[in-house]
C-alpha cells in the first residue's frame, strides 16, 4: 500500500482547492492525481454468482475495519465488507441486495453523483479512485452493512465525505439512500 | 471512457486547464460534456469535478422473468411503519435475491396468477405514526420491481401481524379484495383494470378472503362456518354461510394455506388436526380431515407451530406442517421440523428436520419442489429439497423480521 | 394453575357467541366467568423505580415463554416479559418506554379496545382478567419486545386475538402500534 | 369500577340479562355506560363486550419538567427513513426513559433554551421512500411530548449521517436554521413565533450552523475559515470570513462541541488537535489549540474516534475527549476511554474507561454532571459519574442505531 498515503495527499488538496470560493492554493501546482481510462481497468477476478454456488450466502459485514488493524483488503469477495473496493464505504453493498459492483437493485435509481477514495488493490498492488455511486428512492437494504472510512474526509470536504446522502440528480430526487455501488474509475498511478 | 462534469467548476477561480505530463488524461477528461445534462441541476455546484464523475456501463438491474422458483420474503419489522419484501428465488439450488420492494405498515402481499406483476396493500401516515392516513394498492413488475400501478382505496385495512389472506386477487388477477374490520366487517372491491375502488361489501363477522373462479370467495366466520360471497362488478353480493365445519375448542390457525388456482384449503388446529375443502363457485366441498400426529405423538407434545405452519404441493398432493414437540399455548413459536403427510390419506410420507427454528414455510409447486423456511430468530431464509429434505442454501440479513413467505400459485 | 383452564375454557365461550350473528350456542348457558370490582385487586408487591435503582435497565425480552416449557410466569419484576399480567401480549411493554402497567407513556394515545386474556399469578395463586391496551399514534417502541400467546385465539375470536393491531377508536383513529399497557379488569374466581 | 360497552351486543341476538348467581356482578356492569361514548363508531361493532371494557384509572404518562439532566438519544436507525428520539434524563445517578418521539429520516434535534420544548427536523416521502417529499419542524412540549407546531418548510435539508449542526436553534428560540447543500449552499431561516418559513439565505461554500446572539450565526467553510453571518427578520444578510484558523491537512471531526449560550466552539481533528473559538455577533475569538495526547501517546497511537466525540462542562472549563489507541483513518470507530483535559491549558485531568466501544459522549451541565455514552454496537446507553468516572447506570433496546446525545445547553 505504498502508493496509497501519497495519493491520498495529491487528491484531497485537489478537493478542497477545485470547488472552494475562497481558496488559498492553487489547483494547478497541486494536483498530481492521474486518472487512467476504463480501457485499462483490470477484470475482476471475481465471479459473485459462483460464489452464491457455495450454498450460503452470510452477509460478512463484520469484516469491516477495525480501530486496531485499520483497513485490510482482499480481493476475493466482492460481498464483503473488506473487499478492496470499499475502502470508504458507508451503507451496505448493493451486491448483497440485487445490484453488482456496478448496477443498482431493479427498481432504485442511479444517482450521478459520488463521493470519491483511492482503494489500494492487494491482488495487482496497485491504487485505483473510486467513485461510490448511491442507488436511491428505497430504504436502506438490509444486507452487508459496511462502514469504511479509508481515506474519508469531513463534511466540509464533501467530495470525500461518505455521510452525505448521495443522490444529488437522481430520479425524480429522491434522497433516500438504498444502497452503495463501487465503480472503478481509473488508476491512481 | 470517462468524462468529468465541468458543470461544477464556477465560482471564483474555474477549472483552470494548463495541465502538463500526467495530467493529460484529466484534461482530455475534462474537456467532455456535463455527465448528466438533465440532472445537472440537482447536483450541488459546489461540488469538485471529482464529485460528479461520469462512468459509463453503470446500469439498474432487472430480475429473471418470475417461474415457480419465484417467491416474496416480507418483513413487516413486527409492527413497523414501513416493510420490505425480498424479491427472491431458488433456482439451481441457489438463494438469489434480486431486489427490495417498499411497503408500509402491515403489508398484504399478493402474486398475480402469471406471475408478472406482484401486488403490495400499504397503508402509511403523514406524521411518521400519526396524521393523516393513506392507505393504497401498489402492483410492481416482477422484473423491473417499479411500480405500474398505484391506487388509492378508503383507509379501510384492517391491519393485523401478517395474514397472508386479508387481502387477495381474484383468480384472474382483475380484482383485488381487502379486508375492513372497523368499523364493521367489510370486504373492499378495488377493480385492478380500471385502477379504481369499487365499494365496500357488507359481510358478516368473518376472516380471511378465499378467492373462487367467476368472481366468488370465501371467508371463514367466527360460528366456524365458511361464508361464500358471490360479487358483481358493482360490489352487488349474493351471499350464504356453508355448515359449521369445525368445532368450537378446534382452533385454527391464522395463516392456513391455499390456492387461488385450485381453490384447495388446507387448515391446521393448534393440536395438528388438518381441516381441508376445495372452493369454487358452486360451493364448498368439505374434505375430510386429517389427524396428522398420531396418538403416541400428541402424548410425546407434536404440535403444529410457528407464523405460517403449512404448505401444499398440489400435484403431489402433499401437506408440509411446521411441526416440534412443544407445551400447551405455543402455536405461535418456531419449530425444527416440518412433517409431510398425503393430502388424502393423512400417511406421513416423511419428516424434514430443518436444524433452525423456523417460523415460517412455503414450497414451489414445481416437479421438483423447494421448502422454503424463514427464521425471525436467525433473520434467514433456508431452502431444502422438499423431496429428501437435503439442505440446499440460506442466506441472512433478510430485515428484522421476515415472518411470510409468498410463493407463486402455479 | 388449576383454575386456570377451566378459566380459559369458559371465557373463549363467551367470546365466540356474544358477537356471532349466526351463533349456535346459548351465551346464558356457558358463562361462568365472574369478574370483580377493582376494589378487590392486590396491591402490586413491585416498585418498578425501585428496579431502576439497581442501575441496569436491561429488558428482559428474552424470558418470554419457550417451546418446551411454555408459560411460565414470575410476579417480581413487570418489565420482563415473563411478569404475569403479561401472558398474552404480542409486541412491546410501555412500562419499558415511559409508560406504566397502566399508564401510555406521553405523547401517545390510549385505545378504548382491547383483548382480553386471564392470567394466573404465582404471588397470590388466583387467576384474573387481563384487558390489555394499546398505545397508539407512535411507532413501535424499541424496549421489551415481549411475545406471549398464553389463551391466545385465532383472529376469528378477536377479543382473544393479539396480533390485530388495538388501537380501535384511540385518538384521530392512528391505527399505528405503538406499546401495550396490562390492566387487570377483575379477578376470575 | 368497571364497566362493559354493551354497543357491541346488537346483532341477531343481543346480550341477554338472565343472569343468576356468581353472575350478577356481570350484570350490573353490563347493564352500565358504553366505556368510551366518543370512540363508539370506530370500535369495531362485531367485538364482543370483552373487547371493550370500560377500565377506570387508565392515563397517558407526562415527563417531569426538563432539567439539567434531561437528554435526547436520537436513533436515526442508520439511514432509516423514520427516527426515534429517545427522551430521557439521569438524575439520582439513574437512568429513566420518559418517551419516544418520532421522527423522518435523518432527523436534527434541538433543545430550547429554557428546555421548555425540544425541536425535531424531519424529511419525509409519501410513497415510503419516494414520491413527494415533505420537509417539516415539529416543536414538541418537553413534558406531554405532544406536537405544539407544525411548520412547513422547503424540501431543503441537507440529509446525511447525523451532524448535530446542520440545524439549529437561535440563542434565543426565535428562530430556526437550517441548512441546504443542493443545488447550492444556502441556509434556510424558520420563523419559529410565526410559525412560517422566511426564506432560504444564499451562503458560500460553508457547513454547520453556530448561532451567536443578535440574529448571527458561523459557520465553517472549505478553506478553513469561519463565515459569520448576521441576518434580519426578512432573511437579509450581511457576511464576512474569519482568518483560515486550521491547516488543510488537519481534519476536523463532523460534530464539535458548541453551546449556543456561550458560543463556545470545541472542535478536534482526527489526530487530536483541539480548535477552540469564542463566537459572539461581534465576530470570533480563536483561543490557542490544545494538543490533547503527549507525543509519547500519540506514538502508541491515542487519537480521538467516534462519531460525537467532543463534550464539554462549561463552568469547570473541562473538555471530554472520546480516544483510544487506533490505526489510522479509523477516525469514526468506537473508542472506550473519554480523555478529560482543561479547556485553557490543554492539561489532562483525568481519564475515563468506560469499557465499551462508545460512539457518542456528551456531558451534563450542572454542578455534579454526568458523562453520557452512546454505544451503536450495544445499542445502549451508559451513564457515569463525570468527575469520578464511575459507572452509573445503563439502559439497553435503544433502538436500532442510537447515534446522537442532545443535552440542554444549560
Amino acid at each position: 500500500m505504498k502508493d496509497n498515503k501519497r495519493f491520498d495527499s495529491t487528491i484531497e488538496k485537489l478537493a478542497r482547492t477545485t470547488a472552494n470560493y475562497t481558496g488559498r492554493r492553487s489547483f494547478i501546482g497541486k494536483v498530481g492525481m492521474f486518472l487512467a481510462g476504463s480501457a485499462l481497468l483490470p477484470l475482476l477476478p471475481v465471479d459473485r454468482r459462483a460464489r452464491l454456488g457455495l450454498g450460503e450466502a452470510q452477509a460478512a459485514s463484520v469484516n469491516s475495519m477495525t480501530r486496531e488493524r485499520g483497513w485490510v483488503p482482499q480481493d476475493k469477495d466482492p460481498q464483503a465488507c473488506d473487499y478492496w473496493r470499499h475502502c470508504s464505504i458507508d451503507g451496505q453493498i448493493c451486491d448483497c441486495s440485487g445490484g453488482s459492483l456496478t448496477s443498482c437493485p431493479p427498481g432504485s435509481s442511479l444517482s450521478p453523483s459520488s463521493w470519491v477514495a483511492s482503494c489500494f488493490n492487494p491482488g495487482d498492488g496497485q491504487t485505483y479512485l473510486i467513485a461510490y455511486r448511491d442507488c436511491c428512492g428505497k430504504q436502506t437494504a438490509t444486507r452487508c452493512g459496511c462502514f469504511n472510512t479509508h481515506g474519508e474526509l469531513p463534511v466540509y470536504r464533501p467530495e470525500f465525505n461518505n455521510d452525505i446522502v448521495w443522490c444529488f440528480g437522481a430520479e425524480n430526487d429522491d434522497m433516500t439512500y438504498h444502497c452503495t455501488i463501487s465503480p472503478v474509475v481509473g488508476k491512481a498511478s | 471512457m470517462i468524462t468529468l462534469n465541468n458543470q461544477t467548476t464556477n465560482g471564483q477561480r474555474g477549472l483552470k486547464t494548463r495541465l502538463a505530463g500526467k495530467l493529460a488524461i484529466a484534461a482530455l477528461l475534462v474537456a467532455t460534456q456535463p455527465a448528466f445534462a438533465e440532472a445537472q441541476k440537482a447536483v450541488p455546484k459546489q461540488l469538485a469535478t471529482v464529485g460528479s464523475l461520469k462512468i459509463d456501463n453503470l446500469t439498474i438491474s432487472k430480475a429473471p422473468p418470475s417461474d415457480a422458483k419465484r417467491f416474496y420474503l416480507v418483513d413487516p419489522g413486527h409492527f413497523n411503519m414501513t416493510s420490505q419484501t425480498f424479491v427472491m428465488d431458488a433456482n439451481n439450488s441457489k438463494l438469489q435475491i434480486h431486489g427490495i420492494i417498499d411497503g408500509g405498515k402491515l403489508p398484504h402481499v399478493m402474486t398475480s396468477s402469471t406471475g408478472k406483476f406482484v401486488g403490495i396493500a400499504n397503508t402509511t401516515y403523514d406524521r411518521i405514526a400519526h396524521g393523516k392516513r393513506d392507505d393504497y394498492v401498489r402492483l410492481h413488475d416482477a422484473q423491473t420491481l417499479e411500480p405500474v400501478a398505484d391506487i388509492d382505496i378508503p383507509e379501510i385495512r384492517f391491519l393485523t401481524g401478517l395474514i397472508e389472506r386479508l387481502s387477495a386477487f381474484s383468480t384472474d388477477d382483475k380484482f383485488m379484495l381487502v379486508q375492513q374490520f372497523s368499523p364493521s366487517s367489510g370486504v373492499g372491491l378495488v377493480d385492478l383494470e380500471q385502477k379504481k375502488y369499487v365499494k365496500t361489501m357488507e359481510v358478516p363477522d368473518c376472516y380471511h378472503i378465499f378467492p373462487a373462479a367467476k368472481q366468488n370467495f370465501f371467508m371463514h366466520c367466527r360460528d366456524g362456518s365458511l361464508l361464500q360471497v358471490a360479487y358483481d362488478d358493482q360490489g352487488n353480493t349474493k351471499q350464504k354461510n356453508t355448515k359449521v365445519f369445525h368445532a368450537e375448542n378446534e382452533y385454527l390457525h391464522n395463516n392456513p394455506y391455499y390456492s387461488n388456482s385450485a381453490g384447495r384449503l388446507v387448515w391446521p388446529t393448534y393440536e395438528g388436526k388438518i381441516f381441508q375443502a376445495k372452493l369454487s363457485d358452486s360451493g364448498a366441498e368439505f374434505l375430510k380431515p386429517i389427524e396428522i400426529f398420531s396418538d403416541k405423538e400428541k402424548k410425546e407434545k407434536w404440535a403444529p407451530g410457528g407464523w405460517q405452519p403449512v404448505a401444499m404441493h398440489k400435484e403431489r398432493n402433499e401437506i408440509y406442517l411446521l411441526a416440534d414437540k412443544r407445551a400447551k399455548w405455543t402455536h405461535k413459536t418456531a419449530s425444527r421440523y416440518v412433517v409431510v403427510a398425503d393430502a388424502t390419506t393423512g400417511k406421513r410420507l416423511r419428516r424434514i428436520d430443518m436444524k433452525h427454528n423456523i417460523d415460517s414455510i412455503a414450497v414451489t409447486q414445481d416437479k421438483n419442489p423447494t421448502l422454503i423456511a424463514a427464521s425471525l430468530e436467525h433473520k434467514s431464509v433456508y431452502t431444502f429439497d422438499a423431496l429428501n429434505g437435503k439442505p440446499l442454501a440460506s442466506m441472512d440479513e433478510m430485515g428484522k423480521a421476515p415472518q411470510m413467505i409468498v410463493t407463486m400459485d402455479k
